[in-house]
Parts: structure tokens; C-alpha cells; sequence
């Protein structure tokens, strides 16, 4: 499969990575066998309802899992450079490695810049650190790179704010020196977890156009988790979509939103009102809710839920991933049946 | 800032004025009065005065005027003069007793806090990044026996051990024949031989406390997302827990500060009563015993203004390290 | 609506669950509580630490001021089982009376010849059954009416620690509810008109509490403890020092009914009671106070080791309770100097009691508040 | 029935088929500062806002947070007392009352008729309420049945709401927030109100769970002819549900229009904004609009811009904008603009 013209091309690759939450209640399979990679400067959209596992997925390549989850399974290989390449699974939550490769090859920004920011020190002071810590730089040359670094972000008078603490901002400027912080250190991946879902509208479309305009600039690769659809369309050039732990289907934005050849992606699609289109339709919804993680249901994850779930495949047997010329790939028995059908979405 | 300052001195004013008012109320409540105590006593030594004698007395010490005069002549005093009045069973100014004894005070509460601290900060740091490891058990049995053993309990049991296994006589602050000596190596490592009594007895009661405080603080904090973005820069564990959370929890510490003074000032009176210290303790239960009113009255005052400063000084401080406060 | 069907398809999953989702709070706050080792355990020794308290009488072999001139400062007799190899059931030996020739020093020397047969439900001192009726009738103790058993010693009058002791858990424990209920009542009144009306009123309370707090403790229980005549009646100073150390104690339970009120007032339920037309009578009694309620009382349970060590500090000084009171603190006044306690260190274990006592409560308490909102996660 | 009002000199009136009617609502909190505290001013959070609702409608309220758009259906509701302005509501009988100083025991009665849905389906449910108590809770306010009665009522109340009659005796931590949400819909139907204020109705729940409720609501509406006024930041939803749309910017009004012409050509640089800014579920869409987002923030209330409070961030500012403060006027029958330009501008929607 990996030959080596795409191996160089490769950023990042997960392979099968599981993640288990031991509880009393039982053993929650938070991620489920999640393989994707993610290309030298491209953005992939991961998108899913909550409790699919986006995020735990992220964490678990900065090795940066809560406590009591348990690593069971998977390789995670980086390629900071072409000819380097690390094995981010084999690495300790508390090793060196790790550390050299978080905030310096691998930036990371959250949901919430409101409490993603420590409260007591100024945005100099935390995104001097990270430029100390991973480039060889005194105090005054890291403390000019942050000023241009809030620059980059665009953020106004960049000097002063500086020494600035977050909660002299509002959410938008917070969310951008939260960028600014992660990519101090110009790293090739990007880690976005839900990074507009606290914001306006407005301010999420800044926000949004600040980072297509970093990434190309930069060439960095982004990894963009997301619930929404909307969002995702417009950054994301691949998309994967989880459902209950799994990868259930993955190919670019178009192909995603224009032919989607899992049953769950054509649902939530169908069943977003959209602007502009379709207003006073019913919405059409994917019936029942989503399983409790005790009880996640034999064979297909969605089979409860799905339209074209047969008996005694659909809940029986786990599909196999099916994978397309286009590169998409579903896991669903019935991928192939997709591709004569009309696109109606 | 400077508007914050000024608006918390400015509401530790009236609060002054009602603690030495308080103060003043609380020890004329008994119902008789220094003569009545001095009578007493005397009788009970066998000699006795008689009601005119114990009028005039009165009259002279100004006993019969209202309340509110006597409470008049007695803040003025102080106000004015820094004059706390005359001692009436010791016969001596006030301010002549008091200062040294609450300069010895002074120094046991703060070695105390500062001993406190030395151990609450990083036991609690370390219970709650190791949470549930077997010291924090250990941390936390300690914390919870602190609590419970009253201090003069402790002071008790430690003076006893020191006297009947270390062959150490712990009570008091200095041994008899050092008293008088001039000072020498050998006069400080006597009196920090005596002294290490008061200051564990207090110190393990307010760490004991505080190391629970600083382990919730820590847990609270250790579960904040600002926590996962310092890792996430590449920060060593101990590079993010001393910068971070540390920092931030350290915070409702700092506004502890101003409230663990009354906390020492009253585990100083009634540990110094029991190992015999020459602090305030044993002087004050004495002139509350004996209705020495001024006396008594001045004491409760100053603790008081001591902790109300020091309370100011917590607020002030807390401002200061925390900059949500300073620029809200 | 046919794709209203948000139901699974699957009935009710198990009756397990269904059980779990229909539990009462109560219920729930139970379970959780149950799983606090240490917690219950404190619960039960409490449970019966009060019941000794309450039957003190029974319990104690001895009336707490019967003094025996012959048995000054006895050491603890302890209870065997074996008499020169043979089960005899429980039993004490005898206590020698001797003086040490050279310093005239009153020794006690245990005589391994008299075995005196523990008694169960024996007959001994006269009393008043919880002021009922006229009864003699002890838990235990021995026939011989010339020996006696003192699990923990004896003071310097003769007098039996033990029965001491469970005579003091009935006051000491007592004076702890007692109080913890004054500053409970005090508490609520100031705690709940300062979170529910706010404003100005909310602020003249704060001042007042941090004023209060702003006075060490002890200096002002000792001032007001001092303010207390010798001569006035035992009862009247009893409940006098429960109050005072009331006084102190309210603020703190003040605060955390104040601060459950903050949190519960801007609760969306509570406005939703509101938009529902409920009264504030009943949005307060049926929303408010029900969801406070297991908070409250884990307050209220960590409080009372508060008063226990309060009452006992002041009594030990002289300025609580004085005899012929019998408190745990008063009975420590005779543990004050390194003479008596190097002789007759078993006058410590009122000392005792008083941790074991306090532990229980923090335990119990901690147990409480972690059990108290079993909807937390 | 002797309706006089306390505002104004006119009895309350207002159009036949108008439910509910908004004008110049107000709700100021005053500002302390300094070292003695003293007031130096107001946070303006609504500042004048007039709206109509009509019976049977549903009204959209869209606007970023800081706004004002809860604040205002709260005011509505009355669960907030109202600085300023008049709610003049038509009730059950077709009398027509103004709420808006209304005193709490008066109040009580109209509690019966408008209702509300809140947001967070996990802080709006007392958790130490069963199902019975919670939704039957109205019924118990205002004595409606027996006890029997309110039991059979909650059961078809859960079964209206696509709930199981027989999770009666559960507590609400057994339901995901869907169902919490239901559960909470059930609540402010027991009284059978005409009016339901939905705040952020759907926002906290996942895309598939948000369609079922959303159906559900509309259900609920034809069923029983409610009128809503529904809350949201999700322009996607809002059009998909409302028939008449208000745009809400710092505690205003800045537009009102019939859902399909504000989305054909919104009249507000601020509403045109808005939708440029909502990236679609339409990769190629998104590619070919022309997207420049708005910039800046929204301002401060408690020391709006002068003028216009939006002219810093609009694009077509002139300088007028910085000065002279558009009123809320009516530029056809049944369309309102808060802008000087509103005519010249000729903006962009989001449909052709």
C-alpha cells in the first residue's frame, strides 16, 4: 500500500489507535480502531456528534490522554521532515521525545480560550516560553518573535497586548493568541479542537480565515475537529467522519458533501437545515439516539439507526473498510450500493 | 488598584472602631468589676477591705462612670497618647506588660506560618499530582489527625514526651539559669529548644488544614484546560505544575493568610497557657480571670487590629498576584 | 410524528438500571455514602458513642462523683480472660494497695489471686433513668462490692475515669449539637436572607461575618466565657457556653448556606419554577431547600467537631464548663501539669475521645459532602 | 374588564391577529465604580426594542452573544423585572394586557399562557424531581385537576413529546440531553400556552438529536397553534423555522422581515454580515461566495459607539453613520431597518 512517494508525502499516520476508559459500569471504547493520515500541508476536517471520539483521538497523538484512559492498541507515525520519522505511540506521556515534538513540531488550540489560556500570566509570558523552551532564542529576541507572532494573528497594537492578560480580551482575540501560541514554534501540524464552537458567527468567520491564510502561508498541515458541517466544508480539503469510536467514512470535502457513501454521513447531512435551501421542509432525521457507550450495538455501530441495515449482516459482522479509485473510504456493507445511486444531498 | 486599596482601608476603619468598642463591652460584662475580684482575692488570703474602702477605690479608678465615659477616656487614650491604661492588678502600664509578650507572640505565629507553609505548599502540591498514592493517604491521615488533636492536647503530649523520654524540660521559653545570662550560643539554642514546642503545636494545626486546602485548590486546578495547553508546549511535568496551577492556586492560599492569624493568635494563647509561655496567652486568661480590665481589654484589641491588618494585608496581596483582581 | 421515535427500540434495559433511574435523592445519596469505608464507620461509632452519652448512667459502672479515698490514681485494670491457663470467661484481678517504703509513695500492685468474675446487668449505685424512674442496674461490673474495675484508671479522688468519661460524652457531645444548632439557626436566618434578598442587605451581613471572623476565636471566647459568674447554675452556664460558641460558629455555616443559595437562585430550574407561577414560599420549599438539604447537613456534621474542640479548649482554661460539670474538657483540667500526667498518663484518654470524636465527625462529614449531590457526574 | 394601562394615554390595543407586542422595551443595570461605589452610569443590555409577534407565528431573534436576544424574551416573560416600556400580551379571552409592570401575584395568572424553553436541558430540570413532579408541576401551581388527573395529563404530555408514559416515576439524569429536552418542552406545554419563547432551544444538542427536536417543535405549533419566539444564533435554523426574523445587535433591533425576503436581500449591513459569515454545508458554495468577514467585535454596551452602534464595523460607513442615530422605520409595509442607507445599499442574501 505505502509506496514511497506517499510515504514522503505523509505528515501524519494513525493506524488503528484504540482508546479505553475503564469505568465501573465497564470499559468504555472511547476510540475504536481510528486510522487516518493526514498529508503535508493539508487540512483534514475530523467531524462527529459528541462522544464519537474526535478528541480523544487528537489527545492521543500529543500523548496527552486524561489519566485513566488506557492506550490499547495502534501506531501513530510522524514525519516532522521527509527523512525523520517518529513513532508518537511508542512515546511516554512524560518523555523527552514527547516534549520536543509538542508545541515544536505539533501546535495545539482548544475550544474554550477563555480558560485555555492561564489566567495569571500575560500572553507574552506564555508564548515566550514555548519559543524559549524549543528555540534557541535569549528573552528579547523570543519576546520580539511573540509581538510578530500577534501580528501574524492580527491582532491590533500587537507591543502592548502583549503583556496583555486573557481576560483583558474578548473571546476572539483570546482564540487568536491561542493561534499565535500554538504556532510559535512553526510547527507542520495544527491541532484544532472545536476552535470556533465558542464563538459569534462573525468572529468564528475570522477566525476561520485567519487560518486558511496561516496554513497556506506556513504550509502547515491542520487537523480540524469540528461538529459542525458548515465549518468543515469550508476549511477542511479531506474529511473524516466517527461515529461512536470509528472512522466511518473518510474522502475529500466534496466528495463528503456531494457523494457520501456512508449511511450515517448521508443522514446528518439530510438532516441539517441549511441556508438558502429547502426552508420549510421537514427535516429529515436519523431515528433513535446514540447508543450509551456500555452498550455500543454488535456488528455496524449505526445498524440500529440505519435505513439500509439488514438483518443478520448489519448486526452481526463489522464492515470492513471499503476503499474507492477516488481514495474515499467507507465502513459500510453496502459502500459500493452508494456509487450508482443519485446524489440527492 | 489604588481605589481598591483605598476602599478596603477605608472599610477596615469602622471595623476597628467596632472591635475596640466590642473589646471594651466584653470584659465589662461580668457582673462586678476589678474592686469586687480584688476583694475577693483578698479574702480569700484572709484580709478583708471594707464597702467605703472598696467605693473609694473605685471612685478612683473611675469605676462608676457610664460605660460609654470609661470606654471614652480608654480609646482616647490609646488614640491620642498610644496610652492603654494602668494595669490594676499589676500596678504597671499596660503598654509596659504588653509589648514584649505580644513581640514573643509575633515571633511564634510567624515562624509558625512560615513553618506552616514550608509544609503545606508542596505536600499539597505533591497529594494532588500523586493523587491517591499511597503518600497522599499518608498526607491525608495527617491532615485529618491535625484537625483533630486539639492544640493544647498536642502541646501536652509533646511536653510530656520531651519530659519523660528526652529528658528535655519544654516548658516555658528559656531554663531558669539562662534567664538571667548574658546572651551566648548556648542562651539561643536553649530558648530554640524550648521554642520548637509552640511552633510544631501551631504549625501542625494550621498545615494540617492548609494542605487539605491546597490539595482541593490543586485538583481543581490540575483539571483546567490552561493545564493541557502548558503541556501541550512541551513543558516538563514540573515546569507546568510549579508555573501553572501552583500559581493560580496559590491564590485563594494567599487570601487565607489574613484568616489563619486569628486562627494562630488564639492556638498562641491557649498553647502558651499550657507550656507556660511568657506570650500574651497566660497574661490575658490571667486579667480576664481577675476583670484587669484595661488590661485585658487592650489585649483583645491589638489581636484584633492585628488581624484586621493582616487581613487587609491578605486582600491587598491577593491583588497583587492576581491580575483578575488588580485590573477588575 | 413517525420519526418522532427517539425511543430505542429495545424496552427497558434492565431492572437494574430502571431502579437506578427512579431512585429517590435519598436513595442515591445513601448508596454513594455507603461506599465511604471510613465514613461509615465513623457513622456507627458516633451511633453508639451517643448512645453511651444518652444511657450514661447504665453504661458507666460507677456514679461519676463516687469517690473511693483507698483508690487514688489506680492504674487501668485490665480485663483477662485466662486464669493461670484456664478460660475462665472475663475477669479482673484484684488491686493491691501498697506504700512504697522509702518515698511513702502510694504504689498499686495487681493481686493475681483474687479473679474477679466480669458481671453483665448487675445491680449497683442507685440513679435516675433518664430522669425517669429509681433503678441500680449497671452494664457491667464486679460482685465483690470491696473491688472495683477501672478500665481507665482512676483520678486522685478514686474517682472512676471511665464512668467519668461516659458521663463527659453526654455533656461534651451535647454541648457540640447544642451549638452547632444555635449557629445552624442563626446561620440559616442570616445565610438565607443574605443569598436570597442580596443588595445591601447582603452586604451589611457579609460585613458583619467577616468582622466576626476578623476577632480571634479564642480571646473572644474567652472574654465573653469570663463574663460568666462562678456562682450561676451549671445548666444555665452550660447553655450559656453553647451559645457563645454559637455566636462564633454561625458564620461559617452562614457562608455555605449563602453560597448554596447563589448557586441554586441562578439555577435555570429555578426560573423555570418561576415562569411556572410558583410562589418564592414554594419555589424556596420545594426547589431550593431539597437540593440544599444534604449540603447543609454535611456542613452541619463538619461543625460539630468545631464546638466539641471549642467547649473543650475554654473548659480545660477554667472558663467553660466547670465541675462539678463533668465534660471532657473539665476532666483534661486534671491532666494540666507533667506531674500528673507522667503519673497517671491514662488521665490523657478523655484527650483521646475528644480525637476520636472530632475524626469521626470529619469523617463522617467528608463522607456526606462527597455523597451529597449524587447527580455530579 | 377595566384594562387601563399603566403606561401611555390610550387603552392597550393592537392588531387583531397580533399576539404579543413589544414597545420600547428597556432594561438598564446600573454601573458602580470607584472607591465608594457610587453609579456613574447604565449598561443599556435592551434599549428600546419594539416587536409584534402574530398569533400562530414563529419569530426568529438572531444576534451574537451580548446582544441582548435572551435578555429580551426574558423581559418578555417577565422573569426579569422591566426598566422601561410596555408588553402588551392578548390573552386566552382576547383581552389584552400590558405585563410589563405587572406585579408578581398578578402575573401568576399569566403564567398559564407563555411559556418558556431553556437552553441548557441539564440546569433547567430540578434533578431531584421525578418526571411526574417536574411536568406536573404547573398543573400543581395552579390547581388544575386532581391528583389522578395531573397523572394521566403528564403521561400524555410525555407522549406528545415522543417520551414513554411509563418513565413517569424516573429522574431526569436517566435522559441524554435530547430527551431532557422533551422533558422540558412537556413542562411548558402542561398549562397549554399560547405563547412559547424557546431560548437557544436546540444549540447545546448534537445535529441528528437538534432535527428531532426541531420537528417536534413544528409538530407541536400546528397541533396546538403556538406562537413562537424563537432564539438562536444559527441562521440555518432560524430560517428553516420562523416566519418572521428579527435581527438584534448591542440591546436593538436592527431589522425586522418576513424570513424569505431577509434572506433574499437583508436591508442591515450588519443582517447581510451575518449570513456571509455562516459557513454552509456546501464546499463549493462556500468557494464561490465572496466571503469577507466582518471585522471587530461587538462593542461594549455599557459604553456603546455614538451614532449608529454598528457604523466602527460596517462596511459602508460613511460619516454621517458616526454621528446621526438611525431610528427603527418601516421601509415597506411589513419590513423595519435601523440604518440611514438602507435604501441605497443594495446587499447580498444568502438566496437568489
Amino acid at each position: 500500500m505505502a509506496n514511497t512517494s506517499l510515504l514522503e508525502n505523509r505528515l501524519i499516520e494513525l493506524d488503528n489507535v484504540q482508546v479505553h476508559f475503564p469505568m465501573r459500569e465497564g470499559v468504555v471504547k472511547a476510540v475504536n480502531g481510528v486510522s487516518y493520515h493526514v498529508n503535508r500541508g493539508e487540512v483534514l476536517g475530523v467531524v462527529g456528534e459528541s462522544g464519537s471520539g474526535k478528541s480523544i483521538t487528537a489527545r492521543s497523538i500529543m500523548r496527552l490522554l486524561p489519566r485513566n484512559a488506557r492506550e490499547a492498541g495502534g501506531t501513530i507515525r510522524f514525519s516532522p521532515r521527509p527523512e525523520e520519522q517518529i513513532e508518537l505511540s511508542a512515546l511516554g506521556r512524560n518523555s523527552r521525545a514527547i516534549r520536543k515534538v509538542r508545541g515544536n513540531h505539533i501546535g495545539m488550540i482548544f475550544q474554550e480560550p477563555m480558560t485555555a489560556l492561564s489566567p495569571v500570566h500575560t500572553i507574552g509570558t506564555q508564548i515566550t516560553r514555548t519559543i524559549q523552551l524549543h528555540m534557541q532564542m535569549d528573552r528579547a529576541a523570543a519576546r520580539k518573535r511573540a509581538a510578530e507572532l500577534l501580528a501574524k494573528v492580527h491582532m491590533p497594537r500587537p507591543e502592548q497586548l502583549l503583556d496583555a492578560y486573557p481576560h483583558q480580551l474578548s473571546g476572539g482575540m483570546r482564540q487568536r493568541a491561542m493561534i499565535a501560541l500554538a504556532i510559535s514554534c512553526n510547527p507542520a501540524l495544527l491541532i484544532a479542537d472545536e476552535p470556533t464552537t465558542a464563538l459569534d458567527v462573525t468572529t468564528e468567520a475570522q477566525i476561520l480565515t485567519l487560518l486558511k491564510e496561516l496554513q497556506s502561508e506556513l504550509g502547515m498541515a491542520i487537523v480540524f475537529i469540528t461538529h459542525n458541517f458548515g465549518v468543515v466544508a469550508d476549511i477542511a480539503d479531506r474529511v473524516s467522519v466517527m461515529y461512536l469510536g470509528r472512522i466511518v467514512e473518510t474522502a475529500t470535502v466534496d466528495d463528503i458533501f456531494y457523494a457520501p457513501k456512508h449511511p450515517y454521513t448521508r443522514a446528518l447531512l439530510r438532516s441539517i437545515p441549511r441556508l438558502g435551501v429547502d426552508q420549510g421542509r421537514r427535516l429529515p432525521t436519523i431515528p433513535g439516539m446514540v447508543p450509551d457507550p456500555f452498550s455500543v450495538p454488535q456488528g455496524c455501530p449505526f445498524n440500529p439507526r440505519c435505513e439500509h441495515a439488514r438483518r443478520g449482516l448489519c448486526d452481526v459482522d463489522m464492515p470492513e473498510a471499503h476503499s474507492f479509485a477516488n481514495g474515499q473510504i467507507s465502513r459500510c456493507h453496502f459502500a459500493e450500493d452508494f456509487l450508482k445511486e443519485a446524489v440527492n444531498v | 488598584m489604588v481605589s481598591f486599596i483605598v476602599r478596603r482601608m477605608l472599610l477596615a476603619i469602622p471595623t476597628l472602631i467596632f472591635i475596640s468598642f466590642i473589646s471594651f463591652v466584653i470584659i465589662q460584662l461580668p457582673p462586678g468589676d476589678y474592686v469586687t475580684a480584688y476583694a475577693a482575692q483578698l479574702r480569700n488570703a484572709g484580709d478583708y477591705i471594707t464597702k467605703a474602702q472598696e467605693e473609694m477605690m473605685r471612685q478612683q479608678l473611675g469605676l462608676n462612670d457610664p460605660m460609654l465615659v470609661q470606654y471614652w477616656r480608654w480609646i482616647s487614650n490609646i488614640v491620642f497618647r498610644g496610652d492603654f491604661g494602668f494595669s490594676l492588678e499589676w500596678n504597671k502600664p499596660v503598654g509596659e506588660l504588653i509589648w514584649n509578650r505580644l513581640g514573643l507572640t509575633l515571633a511564634i505565629s510567624s515562624l509558625s506560618l512560615v513553618f506552616t507553609w514550608i509544609i503545606a505548599i508542596p505536600v499539597g502540591v505533591y497529594s494532588a499530582t500523586r493523587q491517591y498514592s499511597v503518600f497522599d493517604y499518608v498526607f491525608t491521615i495527617f491532615g485529618f489527625l491535625g484537625k483533630g488533636i486539639p492544640d493544647f492536647l498536642l502541646a501536652l503530649v509533646l511536653m510530656w514526651i520531651g519530659f519523660a523520654y528526652l529528658q528535655m524540660d519544654v516548658g516555658g521559653l528559656i531554663s531558669p539559669q539562662y534567664e538571667n545570662a548574658p546572651w551566648t550560643i548556648d542562651k539561643v539554642l536553649n530558648i530554640l529548644s524550648h521554642l520548637w514546642v509552640p511552633v510544631v503545636v501551631l504549625a501542625t494545626g494550621g498545615a494540617a488544614g492548609l494542605i487539605r486546602v491546597m490539595r482541593a485548590n490543586m485538583l481543581d486546578e490540575l483539571g483546567k484546560p490552561y493545564v493541557e495547553t502548558a503541556y501541550a508546549q512541551g513543558l516538563s511535568e514540573r515546569q507546568v505544575v510549579w508555573n501553572y496551577p501552583v500559581r493560580v492556586a496559590l491564590n485563594p492560599f494567599i487570601s487565607t493568610v489574613g484568616w489563619s492569624l486569628p486562627a494562630l493568635f488564639s492556638g498562641d494563647v491557649i498553647t502558651a497557657v499550657v507550656l507556660n509561655l511568657p506570650t500574651t496567652g497566660p497574661l490575658l486568661l490571667q486579667a480576664l480571670k481577675m476583670q484587669d480590665m484595661y488590661l485585658a481589654g487592650s489585649f483583645i484589641l491589638i489581636l484584633s487590629v492585628f488581624t484586621v491588618i493582616g487581613t487587609l494585608i491578605s486582600d491587598i496581596l491577593l491583588a497583587w498576584f492576581d491580575p483578575r483582581i488588580r485590573f477588575a | 410524528m413517525t420519526d418522532q421515535a427517539i425511543e430505542t427500540p429495545q424496552p427497558v434495559s434492565s431492572s437494574a438500571k430502571e431502579d437506578l433511574y427512579t431512585a429517590k435523592p435519598w436513595t442515591l445519596i445513601w448508596r454513594r455514602f455507603k461506599k465511604h469505608v471510613l465514613a461509615v464507620i465513623s457513622m456507627w461509632f458516633l451511633i453508639l458513642l451517643a448512645l453511651t452519652g444518652l444511657f450514661a448512667d447504665m453504661v458507666a459502672p460507677y456514679g461519676p462523683f463516687e469517690i473511693e479515698r483507698l483508690r487514688t490514681l489506680a492504674p487501668p485494670t485490665s480485663v483477662h480472660l485466662f486464669h493461670e491457663g484456664e478460660f475462665v470467661g472475663p475477669f479482673v484481678y484484684g488491686l493491691a494497695r501498697e506504700r512504697d517504703p522509702d518515698t511513702a509513695r502510694v504504689i498499686y500492685e495487681t493481686d493475681k489471686e483474687t479473679v474477679l468474675p466480669l458481671q453483665f446487668f448487675v445491680s449497683g449505685d442507685e440513679y435516675t433513668f433518664l430522669g425517669l424512674f429509681r433503678t441500680d442496674f449497671h452494664l457491667f461490673g464486679v460482685d465483690d462490692r470491696r473491688e472495683q474495675i477501672n478500665l481507665l484508671g482512676t483520678d486522685d479522688l478514686g474517682r472512676d475515669v471511665f464512668s467519668r468519661l461516659v458521663h463527659g460524652a453526654r455533656v461534651t457531645l451535647s454541648a457540640g449539637l447544642v451549638g452547632v444548632i444555635f449557629a445552624f439557626v442563626l446561620g440559616l436566618a442570616l445565610g438565607s436572607i443574605s443569598g436570597y434578598f442580596g443588595g445591601w442587605i447582603d452586604s451589611s451581613i457579609q460585613r458583619l461575618m467577616e468582622f466576626i471572623r476578623s476577632i480571634p476565636t479564642i480571646p473572644l471566647w474567652m472574654g465573653l466565657a469570663a463574663a460568666l459568674p462562678i456562682a450561676w447554675d451549671p445548666i444555665l452556664v452550660y447553655v450559656l457556653i453553647t451559645i457563645i460558641l454559637a455566636l462564633i460558629g454561625w458564620t461559617h455555616l452562614a457562608r455555605v448556606v449563602r453560597g448554596q443559595f447563589f448557586a441554586i437562585r441562578h439555577e435555570d430550574y429555578v426560573m423555570a419554577g418561576k415562569l411556572a407561577g410558583a410562589s418564592e414560599f414554594r419555589i424556596i420549599t420545594k426547589h431550593m431547600l431539597p437540593s440544599m438539604t444534604s449540603y447543609i447537613i454535611a456542613a452541619l456534621t463538619l461543625a460539630v467537631p468545631e464546638m466539641i474542640l471549642g467547649e473543650t479548649a475554654l473548659s480545660f482554661l477554667g472558663l467553660g464548663l466547670r465541675p462539678p460539670v463533668v465534660s471532657w474538657g473539665v476532666l483534661l483540667q486534671d491532666a494540666q501539669n507533667l506531674r500528673s500526667i507522667s503519673l497517671a498518663p491514662w488521665l490523657l484518654t478523655p484527650g483521646l475521645a475528644v480525637i476520636m470524636t472530632v475524626l469521626a465527625f470529619n469523617f463522617l462529614g467528608d463522607g456526606l459532602r462527597d455523597a451529597a449531590d449524587p447527580y455530579g457526574q | 374588564m377595566s384594562d387601563a394601562p399603566a403606561h401611555g394615554p390610550a387603552a392597550p390595543a393592537m392588531p387583531d391577529d397580533t399576539l404579543i407586542s413589544v414597545r420600547g422595551l428597556k432594561k438598564y443595570f446600573p454601573i458602580h465604580a470607584g472607591w465608594n461605589r457610587r453609579h456613574v452610569g447604565d449598561v443599556k443590555a435592551i434599549d428600546g426594542v419594539t416587536l409584534d409577534i402574530k398569533k400562530g407565528e414563529t419569530f426568529g431573534l438572531v444576534g451574537e452573544s451580548g446582544s441582548g436576544k435572551s435578555t429580551v424574551a426574558r423581559l418578555m416573560l417577565r422573569a426579569y423585572p422591566v426598566t422601561d416600556g410596555q408588553i402588551l400580551f392578548r390573552r386566552a379571552d382576547n383581552s389584552i394586557v400590558d405585563i410589563s409592570h405587572m406585579r408578581e401575584s398578578e402575573l401568576r395568572a399569566m403564567r398559564r399562557e407563555m411559556q418558556m424553553i431553556f437552553q441548557d436541558p441539564y440546569s433547567s430540570l430540578n434533578p431531584r424531581m421525578t418526571l411526574l413532579e417536574l411536568i406536573g408541576e404547573p398543573l400543581v401551581i395552579h390547581g388544575v385537576g386532581t391528583q389522578a388527573e395531573i397523572r394521566d395529563r403528564v403521561a400524555e404530555l410525555l407522549s406528545v413529546v415522543g417520551l414513554r408514559p411509563e418513565y413517569l416515576q424516573r429522574y431526569p439524569h436517566a435522559f441524554s440531553g435530547g430527551q431532557r429536552q422533551r422533558i422540558g418542552i412537556a413542562r411548558a406545554l402542561a398549562l397549554n400556552p399560547s405563547f412559547i419563547a424557546a431560548d437557544e432551544a436546540v444549540s447545546a444538542l448534537d445535529v441528528s438529536v437538534a432535527a428531532q427536536n426541531i420537528n417536534l417543535l413544528q409538530d407541536l405549533q400546528e397541533k396546538f397553534g403556538l406562537t413562537y419566539l424563537f432564539i438562536t444564533h444559527d441562521l440555518g435554523m432560524v430560517e428553516h423555522i420562523s416566519d418572521r426574523i428579527g435581527v438584534m445587535y448591542l440591546g436593538r433591533l436592527v431589522e425586522t422581515a418576513p424570513t424569505d425576503d431577509i434572506f433574499t436581500k437583508p436591508l442591515h449591513p450588519y443582517t447581510e454580515a451575518l449570513m456571509a459569515a455562516v459557513p454552509q454545508p456546501d464546499p463549493k458554495g462556500n468557494r464561490a461566495r465572496k466571503r469577507v468577514p466582518l471585522k471587530g467585535e461587538i462593542a461594549n454596551a455599557a459604553n456603546p459607539p455614538s451614532g449608529c452602534t454598528f457604523h466602527p464595523r460596517c462596511p459602508y460607513a460613511e460619516a454621517k453613520c458616526s454621528t446621526d442615530e438611525p431610528e427603527l422605520r418601516m421601509v415597506t409595509p411589513n419590513r423595519q431597518v435601523r440604518c440611514h442607507f438602507a435604501e441605497k445599499l443594495d446587499l447580498i442574501g444568502v438566496r437568489q
